[in-house]
């Protein structure tokens, strides 16, 4: 099976639908001539025309208002914010129109539209290139919010956002791009062609929304995860050796809670992981339904493995960023609780 | 270095008068019926930066219609439009009195504004799409959509088609091309631009029309509107009703005084024009203008409508707190309904018997509208949508966890 | 000593710092000649000259842009947003600018700017005048948080913000701006008079931030509670005779996690309120540290009563709102777990 | 009704050539230096509608300064400009050597727009405030701002200032005059008018300047700024440097194609100019104009400046794979160092010689800068900023969950 990269699923995810579907139109900053700042749109104005892939100027409540419009008339537009940091000014068309269009309409007019966006850490971007605001979206409802932690993963994810007929929160972790990443920031860069999840099919596939995957099973603790982070999880769990199973949470709204119940019912503990900063991060929702739905099996304190509440500093990067030690350090002590 | 300039000062506008002053339009340069230019519709925006400035009009004092931009209306259109002005008048009496007897929480009128959403519809085809505010009613009342149907929406009651979610007056009807009305302001102006690049991309051959008020053009939206228009050049119409008002803060506060806002679009290379909003052949010879250029593929066109808002912002309101009660008395561009009607008298096509006549008739088939929806229920009374709708449509199909909370609820 | 509702509470707050602080400057829309569209600013333009208190154009961007303009130079500005629902054109200078002005200019530069918003729903304000975004800002650091639940606080929590060196959000449940709520909207209206808590002395005082307030002492049950939450959650206790605890947080961030890890280790137990819509709601936060911190000590599953998944509804309103009925019911279920 | 219409079809705008195509600046209307008339401080906005079509300049081909808008500089000043200028681009220069060589995460060069930040500068006095982009280095190099306290920044080394919180380029320098760079674009352009409105408000008479790229003034912020500048005509200079490119995206797709962006001041009553920004004593005789009306309390002023990105956008970037290598040379406003040495030399005051020395000392003058701030250490090298730097400073006191994080991280 061909291998990708995350920025050539993402791509090819994009051009399988624009091939199958003349609804589906792709924009926004530098995605239309040059194919993107992280490349992922590389190629399609080419085979597609500038009306179907296109540059927009740099507005970004513009970029997903003329999207809501677009998805209003019948069009699939898959826009992209050139890093989540910048989404902000989107932020109002994002939660007040196309989040809750459907339900104020009754049905009469939907916003299907994908908002893509890098997000994370781990490249030396600073504050302002470094940013996970999926909380900012959990938080509303209307939205999907997706977030997938490899090529596999992130092709039918993809697809089956462009499919879906409410608006989804497309986050990419841009750190695993073009290789997976563990955190172990002072080891040679690994290229995605050696990760078993690189195995991406041509053409048509889906990943369903809403639905986990188990990334290692294990009894001892349960580790929540979802982009970059699941590879520190792993990591962490190789590490240690800590019998740890590792669920990929894919997407956080809606959120599968039957892997996770039955999980930690399993296991009797838990760790969550995100590079978000931790005060209201999805962290916490995911701590407080775990504890609502398996309280009685709970063993030991549920950690939360997450960036610190600061800004995303330039040189202290990997101060902030969860690493594998933090997260051994946590399954440790989860494991020693109770 | 800086010490020898003097102290700077902060300039705040308002309006020229308040409460117990004397109301004052004397800065208003209001051109007479008929003076304006009528450009053709491919005329570069360029050519057309006096026009900002100007206001077209067709009816002049004496109720004749004057001028190159005289609209080829037959007279029972005229009639029509004037039956759908006062529709919409007399439909906001009702729904104020509704809202003062506590049948809806909410609601808010369009008087002395009818002639703008009024006569635009008739500019408009089927297919075509407005993106309305909150105060544009008309554009559904003149394409004779069922009252009743917008008077479940302001009740709240079982037959709301929106099923009780919406606040009063935040219609959808998507059948009639009118958007579902945001509660935001500005938001849906650059979703009108997104639904007509959506035209365009798909050689379809509708066209948008976005609707904001004087007021929220210093929203961000509305800018974002503007530049999307200005770079991808779709078939909308960018409407901006000036009445003057938004809540209590004069226009000036939206830098009205500054330039009009007919002319915000200058920058951007859209052509605009600013016009009578009061005058109903004005508006209608304007609209016609600026749907054929987009229908033509020559792209955007903006334009102010001036107007007056007569009534309080909405019922919760109460303008005599910031403006003289004697204002709307002496707005210099008048009553639209009373000066279609003198067009139509002057026309020999009408008369002030049949003006009450039909007044007492459109009174009736409110009236009658009213009735029929309270027996669906009002805010407070009667049958109502049920709590297991407020679960539905959040999503396309209900997720688990709203599935839960609804059994939580127990219903 | 003199009662004031919120609303004369918030505007005494404001005139008292206006005259003591010639940098106080206070703005939005309505806000100058009318006063606001909630009164909370009546009089004070007339008192202070349209310098000093004046309208502002409509655009949220704009009013919470010019404020972190002002700040820098030096200025204290309070900015009004109409209804909290309207903030979100202002987000991104909330987030991006305010919230992190301090910290990556080292100092250099800060933000004491405080945006006031009236939040909550309850006076049938449909999906767009009755949101609780609270957890939006939660999640930023670099910002404080505060909600006060009646007149004393509101003033007295008001002047500290203003007073504050740091970036405030304050916002205001508008249902009790006039008369405390229970939630029992069947019943008749309630004034702020017959509320010891509408005593406020005249002139100076602070409510310090980050301090919680004990509401109601009692062993069997802790409740968190904030704003219009904190009457109903004092209805439920006293309707149902539960012997609970009712903790008033004020601020949200930073939060008075003493007392909060102080009650829940003596009841054992902890529901959490709010009317905001339940996932990543900032109850989810609180039932993370309360777990993080009490985890030895519970006894039940942490239970959170909130606002459900959905847009706030106008029909349905007292369908969606957390009434005392549900609290009732879940201080009944936490009281039988374990 | 509407299939009686052709389909419509969507303008996607772009630059006129790609790589492999030959550079065309043919669309660009350049008057002759001198050619444009310098009107009064207090001119009414309306009255200068045409200087935002056209383009300010002072030196000719043959290096002279000629017509109204030259300013009274004496040679001292201009050798310090071109001084100023040459700094800025040596600086640019090993920055961008020291980005390759691991130095530091990133860099952006200002190369062929030097004139405009160091001409600007200079018309501004002590205690105004800019609210630069990171295209804006020019404005503390003219100041003779230490290099060195630049260099740290960029290394995020111990010395940094910003504590290695903050990407390389987004500088702060209050002493300077220069606000904290944002990396989010547009936002401090709404920020220099609330400055600006503050120093009104305290009847002080410190002036702000904003500044924006031509890409970014279709950021939201760009409107809110222009609408409170036009409503409380605060003391603020809101300029824009057009450099022709954002990113890969040309000037076009920001509306350039449609009205310049001088003409977007147009809307709100605000007085503005085009210049030429590769001219050195335009730009300073522009800035003067404009910081005069300020200081006099006649309100904003906007200033597109015409120039040309040369360099890649960032460290990042590779303009080869979207603009024709050979567009910089063909720019026909020239280079602004090389058109300020001509003028000083046709002033007598200057030599090819002298110019070939003084670069060479201000190269050594940079490297040794350089030298001098590596001894503090670079990104990945030597002393940093400590883990704890982290935590402070998100709040004036570090408040109790802060505290225990970083106990938790255990620094
Ligand atoms: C984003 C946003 N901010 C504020 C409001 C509150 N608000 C509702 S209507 C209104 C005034 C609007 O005035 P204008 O645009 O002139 O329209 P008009 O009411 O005059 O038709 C305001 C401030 C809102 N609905 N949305
Ligand atoms: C809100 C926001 N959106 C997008 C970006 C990414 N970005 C950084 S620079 C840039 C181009 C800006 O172009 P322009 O305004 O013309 O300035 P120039 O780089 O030419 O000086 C973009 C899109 C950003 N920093 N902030
Ligand atoms: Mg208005
Ligand atoms: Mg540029």
């Amino acid at each position: 099976m061909p291998r990708r990269t995350m920025v050539e699923a993402i791509r090819d995810a994009m051009d399988v639908m624009m091939a199958r579907d003349d609804r589906v139109v792709v924009f926004g900053e530098d995605v239309g001539y040059f194919g993107g700042v992280f490349r992922c749109t590389e190629g399609l104005q080419r085979k597609y025309g500038p009306t179907r892939c296109f540059d927009t100027p740099i507005s970004e409540s513009g970029i997903v208002g003329v999207a809501v419009g677009m998805a209003a008339y019948g069009l699939r537009p898959v826009a992209e914010i050139q890093f989540a940091d910048y989404m902000y000014p989107g932020y109002d068309q994002i939660v007040s129109e196309a989040a809750r269009l459907r339900y104020r309409s009754a049905g009469e007019f939907t916003a299907p539209i994908v908002v893509r966006m890098p997000c994370g850490g781990g490249i030396f971007g600073g504050q302002t290139h470094s940013q996970s605001p999926e909380a900012l979206f959990t938080h509303v409802c209307g939205l999907k919010t997706v977030i997938p932690s490899n090529p596999y993963d992130a092709k039918g994810l993809l697809i089956a956002a462009i499919e879906e007929d409410d608006p989804v929160i497309f986050l990419e972790p841009k750190r695993i791009y073009n290789g997976p990443f563990d955190g172990h920031h002072d080891r040679p860069v690994v290229p995605w062609s050696r990760h078993p999840l690189s195995e991406t099919p041509d053409g048509y596939y889906t990943v369903p929304l809403g639905q986990a995957a188990l990334r290692r099973e294990g009894s001892a603790v349960t580790v929540l995860a979802y982009g970059t982070m699941v590879h520190v999880a792993e990591a962490a769990a190789a590490e240690t050796g800590v019998d740890a199973e590792i669920i990929d949470l894919r997407t956080l709204v809606p959120l599968d809670v039957d892997a996770i119940e039955r999980s930690v019912r399993k296991t009797g503990r838990c760790v969550i992981l995100h590079e978000a900063t931790r005060t209201s991060g999805f962290g916490a929702e995911l701590s407080a339904q775990v504890q609502e739905r398996c309280f009685y099996h709970l063993e030991a304190p549920i950690a939360r493995v997450t960036g610190w509440d600061t800004p995303y500093p330039h040189a202290q990067e990997w101060d902030y960023f969860p690493g594998p030690d933090r997260v051994a350090r946590a399954l440790q002590s989860v494991l020693e609780g109770g | 270095m800086t010490t020898e300039w003097q102290s700077l000062s902060l300039h705040v506008p308002g309006p020229p008068v308040r409460p117990g002053d004397r109301p004052d339009f004397s800065q208003m340069q209001i051109p007479r019926a008929g003076e304006v230019r009528r450009p053709p519709v491919d005329v570069a925006a360029s050519d057309i930066h006096d026009l900002a400035y100007s206001v077209v009009r067709v009816l002049n004092r004496q109720g004749e219609a004057v001028g190159p931009w005289v609209p080829a209306l037959d007279v029972d259109a005229l009639k029509l439009g004037l039956r759908a002005m006062m529709k919409t008048r007399a439909f906001d009496v009702r729904m104020m009195m509704a809202q003062r007897q506590g049948k809806t929480s909410f609601y808010m009128q369009c008087t002395g504004e009818e002639a703008i959403a009024c006569g635009f519809q008739t500019a408009l085809g089927t297919g075509d799409m407005n993106f309305p505010t909150y105060r544009q009613q008309g554009l559904l009342i003149a394409q004779d959509w069922p009252l009743v149907d917008l008077m479940n929406q302001i009740f709240s009651n079982q037959a709301d088609r929106l099923r009780g979610r919406q606040l009063p007056v935040l219609y959808s009807a998507r059948e009639a091309g009118f958007f579902s009305v945001s509660g935001n302001l500005g938001t849906q102006y650059v979703q009108a631009v997104g639904w007509a690049m959506a035209s365009a991309i798909r050689g379809d051959t509708r066209v948008a029309a976005g609707w904001i008020g004087e007021g929220s053009t210093a929203e961000s939206d509305f800018h974002s509107a503007l530049v999307f228009a200005s770079v991808y050049r779709p078939p909308v119409i960018l409407n901006v009703v000036n009445n003057q008002w938004a809540i209590s803060s004069n226009q000036a506060v939206a830098g009205g005084e500054s330039a009009t806002f007919a002319a915000r679009a200058h920058g951007y290379g859209i052509p605009s024009l600013r016009a009578d909003g009061n005058d109903y052949l004005a508006v209608r010879a304007v609209a016609d203008w600026a749907v054929e250029r987009a229908r033509r593929n020559l792209g955007p066109t903006l334009i102010e409508w001036v107007t007056y808002r007569v009534g309080p912002h909405s019922s919760s309101d109460d303008p005599s707190r910031y403006r003289p009660k004697e204002e709307s008395d002496a707005w210099p561009l008048g009553d639209p309904i009373e000066r279609l009607k003198k067009h139509l008298i002057v026309l020999g096509a009408w008369s002030e018997e049949r003006h009450t006549q039909l007044q007492a008739e459109i009174e009736d088939e409110v009236l009658a509208a009213a009735r029929e929806a309270e027996r669906h229920g009002t805010l407070h009374d009667g049958p109502r949508p049920s709590a297991a709708d407020m679960f539905r449509g959040v999503y396309k199909d209900m997720p688990r966890h709203l599935r839960e909370q609804r059994q939580e609820m127990g219903v």
